[in-house]
This record gives C-alpha cells, sequence and structure tokens, in this order.
C-alpha cells in the first residue's frame, strides 16, 4: 500500500488549480521509518508527502484546528478517518465543498513493529466512505468481529473486569489527550472541563478519571469509529478502545447493526431510535 | 433487612468489603413526571407498602436522564440507581422514552463491563396506573441491591467508605 | 448566600402519624442555607399559606421548600402563596413526604423519618440552585387556518368566524362540501344531507370572517402555536373566478367526458366543470389531467363560448403565504378498497358495488336519478344484499378497528331502498349492529320493521354467479345454518379509512399519525381534539371515523379551543423550557434530530466578539418547546438547559442525601 | 566536598536496592500497561529501576502530585470551617529507586520556582525527606537531547546516588550529595564493601573506565543542539512565523505538559459534595485552549502558535532569565508521548535558526 506518488500528484495539481488552501497528509517523521502528519501550505513541500501502512494517525482531527478552519483543505483519509470525516459532516462541523478528499481503500496500518494493528484486523468497513477521489481497489464492507480483547474480558468474571478496569482509571493522568486527538471531541468547552460547584472533576484521582473517561465514552457511543487516536496519544497507553469497543458492540448488536459515520447524514445511535430496540432489560 | 442477615452482606465487586452493621443501601430514583412520578404517588395514595431505602428524584421525562446522573449518583451516595419512565409508545414527550431506552442500554452494558453488577443499575417502565407495579419494582430493585452489599467502586472522595 | 425557609406539613394525621414532624424539622435546621424551618397541621390552607407568606419577609428567603404532598397535588397552591409574597413562583420546591414516605412506610416510623429527612434535604439542595423564571407570553397571530372543506371543516369555519376571528379554510378539490354533500338522506332523521348542507356552504362562502381558498392545498406550515406561517399552493384552475358568472356555458359545451368523481365514476363530467349542481364556489375548473387544449393545444371550445372572457389557459399554480395562529386539520376519510375480497368476486363482478355507489344512486340528483339500478345491465335490483364490516374489524384482510357509521347507514339504505323500490327486499349480513346514539336504536329497528328487511347474524363466505343473479352464500348465525340468497346487487359497506395523504400532512404539520393513518390526538380521552403540538386541532374523521353529529361537535369544540387561544393578545406559557446557551454550543445540531416538536432551529452568530466569520449555534423556539429535555440529555457540551430541571439543579439532589 | 564512590557489580546493586526496599518506604518504576510509572514497592520484582527512559514517566508527580489537597471543608449551618487536609503521603522520608538523571535534574530545576516567591513548603519537604537513586543511561534514546543543555549530566549533583554502569559488567555507586553520601555510608554493609575514594578513582582504571563509558554514552545521541547562544537567539525571535509552522501538527492534546518532568502550571478545583469539599490542586497545560480563558470570555492565547509560543519560550527564556536556569532538561519525553512527535528540540531549534524579521 504506497500511495505516495499519486498523492504528491494530485495535492501538487490542488495547489497549482488554486482548489486548496492547505493539504493534510503524511510525511516521513525524519528520524526513524514511522511517519507523522504533515499540514502543509507551501505547494514546494508536496514532494514530502507520503502514504504507506505507517500512515496511522487520523488526519481528520485537524480539521479542527486553527489553520483549517474555514479554509479549502485537501486531505488523505483511510476507511475509519472518512467514517470520522463523515460525521464532522454531518454534524456541520466542516463544509462538504471546502473540503478536496483524497479516499484510500486502506488494506491496514502496522504498527512500530510492522504488525497489523488490531483495529485494522478487525475492521469491518476498510475503504473511504467518502471522497473526491479514491486510491486502491475497494474490498467492499466485511462482517463484523467482536473485539477479541472485548471478548476475553466478557468472559471473565465481575471481580476481575473490576480489578482490570481499575488499573485503567488508576493509572489515568488525566491529561485529556485521549479527548483531544479525538476528531469527533471538537465541543467548544467539553462537559468535563465545565466548572460548576461539586459537578467539577479537575483533581487526578481514579474517581475523576472513571468519571471523565465514562462520560466521553459515552459521549462517543454510536459515533466512535475506532481509529483509535486516543490510545496513540495516551501517555500511560490506556487500552481506551475497550470502552468504546464495547458500546460499539452493544450497540452493533442491539441497534440494527449500527456503524457510527458509515451512512451520509447517519448522526450516531444515540440521536434516533427505532420501535424494535431491545426492551427486556427494562422491568 | 434483619441485622443478623446484614452482619454477612459483603460488596459483590469487591469481595474482601464487608458492610458495616448499620449500612442501609441507598437507592437513587429518577422518575418521570408524567408516568412514573405520578405511578408512585398513586401507590401512596392507594398506601401499597415498600422499602424505605429510594430516593426520588422528579424529572419531565425519561429522556432528560443523562448517563451522566447514574455514574454521579453511583460515585456519591447511591448504592443502586432505579430509572422510570413512561411504556413505550405513551410518552407524554411523544418519543423521549425511545431515545432514553437507547441511552440505558449502553449505559448499563458499559457499567457492567467495568465491573459494576448489573442490578445497580436498573430500569423500568411504570405508567400512571401502575401504582402497585412500581412498589413491586422498589421491592425487587431494593433487594437486589441489598445482596450486592455496599457499592464501593470509584466513590468520590467525601463519599469513600 | 441562599436563605432556605422549609416549611413541613402534618397533612392532619397523614403525614404526622407515620413520620415524626418535628425531627424532620430539626434535620432541616441542620443544613447550612436552611434560615427558617417550622411544621404546621395543615400547610395547604389559608393559615398555612400565611406561615410562608410571613417567613418570606420576615426572613429575607431566597426559596422556599413545602415537605408535604405530591407537587403534582399542590406545587401550583404553593407557588401562588410565592407570587402573593412577592416572590418569584419558581423559588418552591415541594419534598414528596406523604406519597413517598408516609404512606408508602408507615409500618417503619424511623425509616419513613428519615427519608422525610433526606427528601426535605433533597428538595433544600435543589432548591437552592432554582433560578427565578417568567412565564413566557407569546404573540399571538389571531388567524385560523381550517385544513379540509368538509362539513367538519365548514362547522369549524363558521363557529370560529362567528366568534369574529378571520378563517382561512383551504379546500383540496373545486368545492367544499366534502363527503356530506354526497350522501343522499341520513340518519336517523332521513334529512336530506344537501338541505341541511348546503346554506352553510353558502354561509362559509359570503361570511366577511372566512376567506375561501378552494382547489388548493396546504405545502409548508413553520412556527409554533399562535405564530404559524403556511405556505398554501392554489392548484391552476385555468378559470378567472373574479369575472365568471357560473353560468355553466362552458362545461355544456365541453367535448371531453371523464369519469365523475362526486358519482364514484358511475356518470361522466367533462374536462371543465363543477363537481355538482350546488357547488360552492359554483365555478368550473379544468381537469388540466383530460383537457384536450392543455394536453394537445386543441379545442379551445370552452374559451369561445365563454361570454366573459373567464377562460384562461395560461395560469399556472400559485403560492399564497399566510400568517395564522392555530390549524384546524379536518381531511376526512376514504373508503377502503375492497379487493383483498376475492371470495367476493370484487372487481370480478359489476353488481358488487360499495355503500357509497348505492348512496349516489339512491340520491336524487345521483346520475341514476334516485334509483338504483344494476351496473350490468342497468335494471332495477329486487333482491339487495347489504355486507357490513367489509375490511373493518378484520384483522386478517382489513383493517381491525370498527368503522362505526355502516351499521347505522346500511339500517338507512335498507330504508331507502324500500322507498325507492317499493317490492324489493333487503338481506344484511351482520356481525353485530352497533347503534349507540341518539335515536339510532329506533332507527334500526324501523329498518326491520317498516322495511322487512332481513337481517342475517353471519359473515358472507362466497359470492358467485348464476346467469344474471349473484348468489351470496353466507351463514345465518342465528339458525346456525348456511344461507344462500339469489341478489340482484350486492352491495359493501367497506372500511372508514383516512384520507390517503393523511401521513404526508402529518409530517408536514410535524404531527403524528397511527399506523392505519389516522392523525393522533394529544390525549384518548380528555384531549381528544388537541393534537401533541400546539395550536393543532383534529375535526372529524381525520382522527377517527365519525358519524355526521360526532364530526360536528368535535369541529364545534376545534373552534371553542382555537378562539379560547385567541382569548388574549399574547398567550402564556410554562417558562420551564430549554434554552442554549451559545458559548458553549458547537453547533453539531442532533439536539435538532431528537426534539419531538421541531422547537430548535439555528442561527448563525459571530465566531468571537466583533468577528466577522459566522458559526452555527442552535436556537430553541420558546413558543414551541414543551420542555421534555431531550435535547439537555443528549447535548454533550453541556450548552442546553432545561430551566427548572437544569444540570446543577439535579445533581444537587443527587449527591444531597 | 568529596563523595563516595562504590564499585560493585549487577548482583550487589541488587542486593542493595533489596535491602533499601526492606528498610524503607521506597518508590521505583512499576510496568503497568507497557509503561513504567513510580510506584510504593515492596519488593524488587515488582519493580525494574533499570526501565528504558522512553517508557518511563517523570518522578516529579512523588514531589508534585498530579493532584493534591490543598484545604478540606465543611460547611454546614454552624457556618464555613476550614478542616486540615489529610497527611500529605508523600512527606514521609523515602528513597526512590531508578531515576533518570535527566528527571533528578528536573527536580533540581523546579527547586527554584519553588523557593522563589511564595514558597511551596511541601515540595520542599517532599524533597528534603528523599534520597534519590539515579541511573545515568548508557545509551541515548531517539529523542534525548540532554547532553546539548546547560548542565553536566556526567557531573549532576540533583540525584543524591548516582549509578553509572562501566564497562566489563563493573557499576559505579556515587554519592553526589551530602544526604547520599550519608545514605551510602548508612547502607553500604556487605554489598557495598568496594567503597573507593575519588584519589583511588584515579590511581585504579576507574575514572579511565567511566570516562569511556561516558564517550560512549555521548556518541550515541541523534540530537546535538548547538545550546550557546540559544536563550539569546529564542529571546529575539518572539514575533517570529516559524512559530506557526512549528506548531501546526500539534492537536492540543496536552500530554506533553502533563509527562514533562519540569511544566509546574496548575489549575485549582473544588469537589462538594453535600456539606464537605476537598479544594484541589491539578496539572493544567498551557497548551490547553482554556488555559488562559479569562472569566470575561478574553482568551490572549486563542491560537495555537500562541500556545507553542509560550510553551518554549517558558521552558528556554523566561524561566533561564529568572532562575539561571533552564526549564527544559532535555528528556524527550514530550516527543515519545507525543501522538504526532513533535519535539520541544525541533521546535525550538527551528525557530533559533530561523530568520529574524526585520
Amino acid at each position: 500500500m504506497d500511495y505516495s506518488k499519486q498523492i504528491q500528484d494530485i495535492a501538487a495539481k490542488l495547489f497549482t488549480d488554486g482548489k486548496i488552501d492547505v493539504f493534510v497528509g503524511y510525511r516521513m517523521n525524519g528520524f526513524d521509518d514511522n511517519q507523522v502528519p504533515a499540514v502543509i501550505t507551501d505547494p514546494k513541500e508536496v514532494s514530502t508527502l507520503v502514504f504507506t501502512e505507517k500512515s496511522v494517525f487520523n488526519l481528520s482531527n485537524y480539521l479542527k484546528a486553527d489553520h483549517t478552519r474555514n479554509k479549502r483543505v485537501g486531505l488523505v483519509v483511510k476507511g475509519c478517518d472518512s467514517r470520522s470525516l463523515n460525521l464532522l459532516l454531518t454534524e456541520s462541523q466542516v463544509k462538504r465543498d471546502k473540503l478536496y478528499i483524497i479516499g484510500i481503500a486502506c488494506e491496514g496500518v502496522v504498527d512500530d513493529k510492522g504488525q497489523k494493528v488490531q483495529n485494522c484486523m478487525e475492521c469491518i468497513i476498510p475503504d473511504a466512505v467518502v471522497y473526491d477521489e479514491i486510491l486502491g481497489t475497494p474490498k467492499g464492507k466485511k462482517d463484523y468481529i467482536v473485539n477479541a480483547d472485548i471478548k476475553a474480558l466478557a468472559e471473565k468474571g465481575l471481580v476481575e473486569r473490576r480489578e482490570y478496569f481499575e488499573e485503567i482509571f488508576e493509572n489515568c493522568i488525566r491529561c485529556n489527550a485521549c479527548r483531544n486527538s479525538c476528531p469527533l471531541c471538537y465541543c467548544t468547552k467539553c462537559c468535563i472541563d465545565q466548572e460548576t460547584a461539586t459537578i467539577y472533576n479537575g483533581s487526578n484521582t481514579s474517581s475523576s478519571a472513571f468519571h471523565a473517561l465514562m462520560t466521553w465514552s459515552l459521549h462517543l457511543a454510536g459515533r466512535c469509529v475506532d481509529c483509535r487516536n486516543c490510545e496513540k496519544a495516551c501517555p500511560s497507553h490506556l487500552p481506551l478502545h475497550l470502552l468504546h469497543k464495547q458500546n460499539e458492540k452493544v450497540i452493533f448488536g442491539n441497534f440494527q447493526n449500527h456503524l457510527a459515520g458509515v451512512e451520509e447524514g447517519d448522526r450516531g445511535a444515540f440521536y434516533k431510535y427505532s420501535l424494535k430496540d431491545p426492551d427486556d432489560f427494562i422491568m | 433487612m434483619e441485622a443478623e442477615v446484614k452482619d454477612k452482606i459483603v460488596s459483590i465487586e469487591k469481595p474482601e468489603l464487608v458492610a458495616p452493621p448499620d449500612w442501609k443501601p441507598v437507592i437513587m430514583g429518577i422518575l418521570c413526571n408524567w408516568c412514573s412520578y405520578a405511578g408512585s404517588d398513586l401507590t401512596g395514595t392507594s398506601r401499597m407498602q415498600y422499602p424505605p431505602n429510594i430516593r426520588i428524584i422528579r424529572v419531565p421525562c425519561s429522556s432528560r436522564v443523562d448517563p451522566w446522573f447514574i455514574i454521579k449518583a453511583l460515585q456519591t451516595t447511591a448504592d443502586g440507581v432505579l430509572i422510570s419512565g413512561c411504556h413505550p409508545g405513551d410518552c407524554h414527550y411523544i418519543s423521549g422514552n425511545y431515545y432514553a431506552r437507547r441511552r440505558f442500554l449502553v449505559t448499563k452494558e458499559l457499567l457492567k463491563m467495568v465491573g459494576f453488577h448489573e442490578h445497580r443499575v436498573q430500569y423500568s417502565w411504570v405508567s400512571a396506573a401502575e401504582g402497585a407495579k412500581f412498589a413491586q419494582v422498589v421491592k425487587k430493585v431494593t433487594e437486589d441491591v441489598v445482596k450486592l452489599g455496599p457499592l464501593h467502586l470509584y466513590k468520590k472522595e467525601n463519599f469513600s467508605k | 448566600m441562599a436563605r432556605v425557609g422549609v416549611f413541613v406539613c402534618f397533612c392532619g394525621a397523614n403525614i404526622a402519624d407515620f413520620v415524626d414532624v418535628p425531627t424532620v424539622v430539626e434535620e432541616a435546621k441542620k443544613i447550612r442555607e436552611v434560615k427558617f424551618a417550622i411544621d404546621y397541621k395543615y400547610m395547604c390552607s389559608d393559615p398555612g399559606q400565611q406561615m410562608i407568606r410571613d417567613a418570606i419577609v420576615q426572613h429575607r428567603l431566597t426559596s422556599i421548600v413545602v415537605a408535604a404532598c405530591s407537587p403534582r397535588m399542590h406545587e401550583k397552591t404553593f407557588r401562588k402563596a410565592l407570587s402573593d409574597a412577592g416572590m418569584n413562583p419558581y423559588l418552591l420546591e415541594v419534598a414528596n413526604i406523604r406519597e413517598h414516605s408516609s404512606w408508602v412506610h408507615q409500618k417503619d416510623k424511623k425509616a419513613a423519618t428519615e427519608k422525610a429527612g433526606d427528601l426535605v434535604r433533597m428538595a433544600v439542595a435543589k432548591s437552592i440552585a432554582n433560578e427565578q423564571l417568567h412565564e413566557i407570553s407569546v404573540p399571538v397571530t389571531k388567524r385560523a387556518l381550517v385544513i379540509g372543506g368538509g362539513i367538519a371543516g365548514i362547522q369549524a369555519a363558521l363557529d370560529i368566524a362567528d366568534a369574529r376571528i378571520p378563517v382561512t379554510l383551504v379546500e383540496r378539490s373545486p368545492s367544499i362540501g366534502g363527503r356530506m354533500a354526497q350522501l343522499d338522506e341520513t340518519f336517523p332523521t332521513l334529512d336530506c344531507s344537501q338541505c341541511i348542507l348546503t346554506p352553510k356552504m353558502v354561509d362559509v362562502a359570503s361570511h366577511p370572517y372566512i376567506e375561501l381558498i378552494p382547489y388548493s392545498e396546504v405545502i409548508e406550515l413553520n412556527g409554533y402555536v399562535g405564530n404559524y406561517k403556511a405556505k398554501i399552493r392554489k392548484k391552476a384552475s385555468y378559470v378567472n373566478f373574479k369575472t365568471c358568472t357560473g353560468c355553466g356555458a362552458c362545461w355544456q359545451k365541453c367535448p371531453v367526458k371523464v369519469p365523475n368523481e362526486y358519482n364514484c365514476g358511475i356518470d361522466t363530467r367533462k374536462a371543465i366543470y363543477t363537481p355538482f349542481p350546488q357547488a360552492v364556489p359554483n365555478k368550473p375548473v379544468i381537469d388540466a389531467e383530460h383537457c384536450t387544449m392543455l394536453l394537445k393545444g386543441k379545442c379551445g371550445i370552452c374559451a369561445k363560448v365563454c361570454e366573459k372572457g373567464s377562460i384562461d389557459y395560461k395560469m399556472v399554480d400559485e403560492v399564497i403565504e399566510r400568517e395564522i395562529g392555530a390549524v384546524v386539520v379536518a381531511t376526512g376519510y376514504d373508503l377502503w378498497d375492497a379487493t383483498p375480497y376475492e371470495e367476493y368476486g370484487v372487481g370480478r363482478y359489476k353488481d358488487i358495488i360499495n355503500s357509497l355507489e348505492f348512496e349516489r344512486m339512491v340520491s336524487a340528483n345521483g346520475p341514476t336519478g334516485g334509483v338504483p339500478v344494476r351496473p350490468s345491465d342497468g335494471k332495477v335490483p329486487k333482491t339487495v344484499v347489504f355486507i357490513k364490516c367489509v375490511g373493518s374489524r378484520d384483522k386478517a384482510k382489513g383493517i381491525e378497528f370498527c368503522s362505526k357509521i355502516c351499521c347505522m347507514y346500511t339500517a338507512k339504505h335498507a330504508i331507502l331502498l324500500h322507498h325507492k323500490v317499493h317490492d324489493s327486499r333487503a338481506y344484511i349480513f351482520y356481525m353485530d349492529i352497533r347503534a349507540a346514539g341518539k335515536g339510532y336504536e329506533e332507527f334500526v329497528n324501523r329498518a326491520q320493521v317498516e322495511t322487512g328487511a332481513v337481517y342475517l347474524r353471519g359473515r358472507v363466505s362466497k359470492i358467485y354467479q348464476k346467469g344474471d343473479k349473484l348468489m351470496v352464500r353466507g351463514e345465518d348465525g342465528q339458525l346456525g345454518q348456511e344461507v344462500e340468497v339469489e341478489a340482484d346487487l350486492v352491495v359493501l359497506a367497506t372500511a372508514v379509512i383516512p384520507y390517503k395523504e393523511n401521513p404526508a400532512l402529518a409530517r408536514l404539520l410535524g404531527i403524528s399519525y397511527d399506523k392505519y393513518g389516522y392523525l393522533s390526538e394529544a390525549h384518548p380521552k380528555l384531549r381528544p381534539v388537541e393534537t401533541a403540538k400546539a395550536g393543532i386541532f383534529l375535526a372529524g374523521c381525520t382522527q377517527a371515523p365519525k358519524d355526521i353529529p360526532d364530526t360536528v361537535a368535535q369541529a364545534s369544540a376545534c373552534a371553542a379551543k382555537v378562539c379560547g387561544l385567541f382569548a388574549g393578545d399574547t398567550m402564556k406559557k410554562d417558562p420551564m423550557i430549554s434554552t442554549v446557551n451559545n458559548e458553549f454550543c458547537s453547533g453539531c445540531q442532533n439536539c435538532v434530530q431528537v426534539c419531538p416538536y421541531q422547537a430548535i432551529v439555528t442561527e448563525e452568530i459571530p465566531l468571537g466578539h466583533g468577528a466577522k466569520e459566522m458559526r452555527t449555534v442552535a436556537k430553541i423556539n420558546e413558543g414551541v418547546c414543551q420542555g421534555c429535555g431531550s435535547c439537555v440529555a443528549i447535548c454533550r457540551s453541556m450548552a442546553i438547559t432545561l430551566a427548572g430541571f437544569t444540570d446543577p439543579q439535579i445533581i444537587n439532589e443527587i449527591v444531597a442525601i | 566536598m568529596s563523595f563516595s564512590t562504590f564499585v560493585t557489580d549487577k548482583a550487589g546493586l541488587q542486593k542493595l536496592y533489596e535491602a533499601i526496599i526492606s528498610k524503607y518506604e521506597t518508590y521505583a518504576p512499576v510496568e503497568k500497561f507497557g509503561k513504567y510509572d513510580y510506584k510504593k514497592v515492596s519488593s524488587l520484582k515488582e519493580c525494574d529501576p533499570d526501565s528504558p527512559i522512553a517508557m518511563t514517566m517523570s518522578v516529579k508527580p512523588l514531589f508534585f502530585p498530579r493532584s493534591s489537597k490543598i484545604m478540606k471543608y465543611e460547611a454546614n449551618s454552624a457556618g464555613t470551617s476550614i478542616r486540615e487536609t489529610d497527611q500529605d503521603p508523600l512527606a514521609g522520608q523515602r528513597v526512590i529507586l531508578g531515576v533518570k538523571h535527566c528527571d533528578a535534574r528536573g527536580l533540581q530545576v523546579l527547586e527554584a520556582v519553588n523557593k522563589w516567591d511564595y514558597i511551596d513548603s511541601d515540595f520542599l519537604k517532599r524533597r528534603a525527606n528523599t534520597v534519590i537513586l539515579s541511573n545515568r543511561c548508557d545509551k541515548a534514546d531517539t529523542h534525548c537531547f540532554c547532553t546539548s543543555l546547560d548542565y553536566d549530566v556526567e557531573n549532576l549533583d540533583a540525584p543524591d546516588v548516582a549509578i553509572v554502569n562501566g564497562t566489563n559488567g563493573k557499576i559505579y555507586v556515587q554519592a553526589r550529595t551530602e544526604k547520599g553520601e550519608t545514605f551510602l555510608k548508612e547502607n553500604s554493609s556487605e554489598p557495598m564493601a568496594n567503597r573507593i575514594t575519588n584519589d583511588e578513582l584515579q590511581m585504579t582504571n576507574c575514572e579511565e573506565d567511566l570516562t569511556k563509558q561516558y564517550e560512549a554514552f555521548l556518541s550515541s545521541f541523534r540530537l546535538k543542539m548547538d545550546y550557546k547562544d540559544v536563550n539569546e537567539r529564542m529571546a529575539k525571535r518572539f514575533d517570529s512565523p516559524a512559530f506557526e509552522e512549528a506548531s501546526r501538527n500539534c492537536v492540543s492534546c496536552n500530554t506533553c505538559a502533563f509527562i514533562c518532568p519540569t511544566c509546574h502550571c496548575f489549575k485549582i478545583s473544588d469537589e462538594k459534595i453535600k456539606d464537605t469539599g476537598v479544594r484541589y490542586k491539578s496539572y493544567d497545560s498551557c497548551n490547553n485552549v482554556y488555559f488562559t480563558l479569562e472569566a470575561g470570555g478574553h482568551n490572549p492565547r486563542p491560537a495555537k502558535y500562541r500556545r507553542w509560543r509560550q510553551r518554549s519560550m517558558h521552558k528556554f527564556v523566561y524561566y533561564k532569565e529568572r532562575f539561571g536556569v533552564n526549564l527544559c532538561v532535555g528528556c524527550g519525553h514530550c516527543a515519545i508521548s507525543c501522538p504526532v512527535n513533535i519535539s520541544i528540540f525541533e521546535v525550538v531549534n527551528h525557530v533559533a535558526s530561523a530568520p529574524i524579521e526585520s
């Protein structure tokens, strides 16, 4: 999966035609074979753009930043990235006519060790769902796989699960990097940061971390696209995907196979309902 | 909830913790104004008896219940939470309880995953006519929570027991 | 700092017997914000309320907690007491220590007292976060829109207009009158439908407060109660109504023949037509689907014969706008298509007709001059079989509900048949006879006795042709045996179903409808004419099958509701509604999606102070919002608050125990 | 004053660690989810004092906790009363194993600000009661640049005891402060028999051994900065557009500040439930949009580059001007934890070498 040349050509053409002000892609990080995002405003820098299976970060996150706001942006998106982009479009955070989207029919990205990452192995929609042009051969939708970690945890006992998650909340340092690196956390002021006496949770205790992470994951329930930007950003290496994948599993299983950001105009599972939704858990 | 039973109550999530002898569970009941709150009033007017552990909060509609309230209640005062609204199709506000139902399921499953017993958070549909059902629901929730023992997980500073 | 007053009620013995009230008062006094706490025998009594009023002044209280019965009981009473003392009534909180404590924990006084203390603590905590709220007054546009010009619409329009409130009446077809205009004589008095309806139709046309817009449809409704904006599309009639005298020269000369809807297609009308002779307005329209001039550009006869030059083939649809304050929906009903009843041979045998077709035939101005005839050969039938509940009360093939009017009109048809064809005999297959209504039972008896109609309790299993007769095989449940009737004509009392475009109309108006397509009332018993959307009312068969008296009663009820709504220049509204904090709103518009009342719209505000760039935020229309809080719970950035149930209030309650 | 050096080997060092753990309240890096954080340990098995620098969180939270209670209060009908907070759990006598040199330097740098203006007695007490055993790395990590800055890594006196690996499996345990000297003397039982004075160091080939090892360490650095006039150059480039260019990739995730061994910005928050409340002092980050948001709604640093400018100028200019030391210790943690690998090294280098606009 190497589309570096194509992306360079497209970006160069977009700049020449005056169609974009900024291009967001990937470039080499300069010290090993990993890549970092590249936010390019100068057409000369186009030659640094690359795209391989090391292009990990979800770039739609950059659409909420200063230098892309209200600008015309060219953007590279993989399957999962395009789903978060789709949600940003639906939730009116970006305007479609200001974007030029290069979709990728993604074959999965790899981690530092060259291993295919878990979310790509379990990926259901590898092809970009929204794009102006698509690179690679679309492979179509795959079957839903319940996350392996969730499956393993669900089989464990209550006490064991509690112990495991207690470690997670204990080790959270409340830096909010997970939230800030999430492309879908664009709120003008996050609820966790709002200061009302008695409900403010600025402290770093495991109870605050529990509160913040639970609230966060419930706000992303039915919207999370499993790009795992949060995990990449977490300085404590917490397995944050567990919270999201658990919600995704419940939502997919119970709400008509709902997957976030796949369909245009779909706002997420909590913003619609069906009369057929399960009712048996209610007395 | 006789004393001799209570001595043996341990927290289901943290078996190493035993409930103090004077422990009484607190159940936070969040009821919608039009059906369940009216139903609970009917329980009162019909003089049906139920355990005194529930503390009732009135909200206009079950869709007003942010999952955040559940988390907050579990983190502070409550050992269990009961949320009750109108039966599907009966919502005073047309569709509120349908949205709420989705959130409730996801919240419940998520809490289950991170180590809360599923009986800590329970839901019911109680209509304004179902005074007897409300009494039954409260009885069941209270009994369930007594069995689970005190809740110790992620309690906020002033409530850590 | 908050200064809370707590008033604990004994409620005679109701509370005091099972809750130790003085202990509750002592508990309340321990709370930091509580500056005054007292108990009294009956808080809701005048002296009790006086205590509250006095304490407010004396102790400079900033909020009040009354621990008594359910807030659903006396919240209004105590709010008024606060108001009288010059305090904002919404600074009141009620702790429900009767229904939620004393009455349900009668065996354990200690626990009940403890719980009552907690409930007071919760109410105090909530009251601290209470804010002053003011009733919202919404200006009202005093004009009503009535959709549908049948008897329901006519009655509603006349009643409203008689109260000197302008009404816009929109009718889809060229003339008002609706289904009732198609009827011959009406049960149970057998007075002529036309005779009682036509004067009302004329009244509508001539009423100074009624604006009649025929041949048009409502295509858009925006706004909220008291302040709706409706867009109405006037279909092109190709006839200038202003100059047309209704002389009839045009339709007499028109060469194009089209099946006549008014007569259920039994005869024909012209391409330029008035639906029936008594039409109001009595002006012809051109049926664009059949007029050869409009289709092919050839003909033009009507324009030639029109002395006034009223024909205008270039006329186009016109959209007009009206500002209105309330809507009455009276779209009426259709008849169910009985094709699924294959065993009856519906569609195969010409001599099976539905009751409306029969009604037209026996009607004096009908296609057959008031005599029923067999469609197959034009002969007058001697034996007529009426089958009731065709489609109604039939979950398998038709519709589950009872169409309500068929029992009565079938009895009427039996009588009318007897009047028109004296030597005829009617056989009526029925499931039950539902004749609940003033004079109804007598009417059915009259049909049986006077006309000799044979009532057979049972279902028809098969109809087949034998020669030129139809053999109707059915069961006589009372004799418990099979019967076969040799019929000249079979009349099916098919089910009454809602107007087919009801769902589309409901979506357009933002109201709900049931699985059959009937529009839903706000409450099946106590609010049968209102819809869940304030300011929209239902009249007639658009809500459920009804006979004429019920329809007229409901239409008048709608009129009363509309007049009540318009009684003042502004409407008062509960202030417990949602508001958006622009600073926090990120403009995701998910709230717009979940609002059941379409109360949320968007607006553009500057990105920052003085900035030129704009951003989108949500805006709640206070006239429409009903205060359910759906939007509050789904707003991730907590930009929306619901007055009276704000996050701080509820969190305060949660942590207060 | 000269301090002692002990020569031992891996086994000897292990024994020393075990002795310390059994005797003192000891903190050491403990692995969880692939990251090492300093936790209280009761046996050497739980922890790894040789944890890789890239995977180890800073030791700062043991002195400046991520969240600390600064006040408790109670408000009831009798009025509001301030209550004593719980006993400071970090104030006791304790030993920290496996600290990195840069991290220890971070504490030393932080002392300056904690002694200035408002004297943070909590911080100083915690530091005074703590003995830090620091490991000098053998090899630099990808993002390390400690040797490029204004302190001498080899002769650093920030840790109380420095542990340096020599060649041939020799390990040198050096006291660097008086506290360290006393501590080592008290614990120089059997495993620490091999004590060498500074004079002896020269005589044996130990010093040569150390020099050799240090040179190898020096040569392993990927990042090298010409530090000499960086402070000055940065100061002149306050208005440089280079900040904008350098900060473009930033996603404002705040991680850098939370894991930085020298960042010390904090926020105050109250958590009040029922009648009692706790006032917390918790970390904050200048990369946070709300960091400078004023109550009136004005935000002096709404743009990302302004926040980055503040961050790099504070580290390399303001702190140096005020206290004479650099606020960056070159540990590279920010770049390691950054989801998009922004290194303060690159930012500063980029800005310092940018042309000054006229």
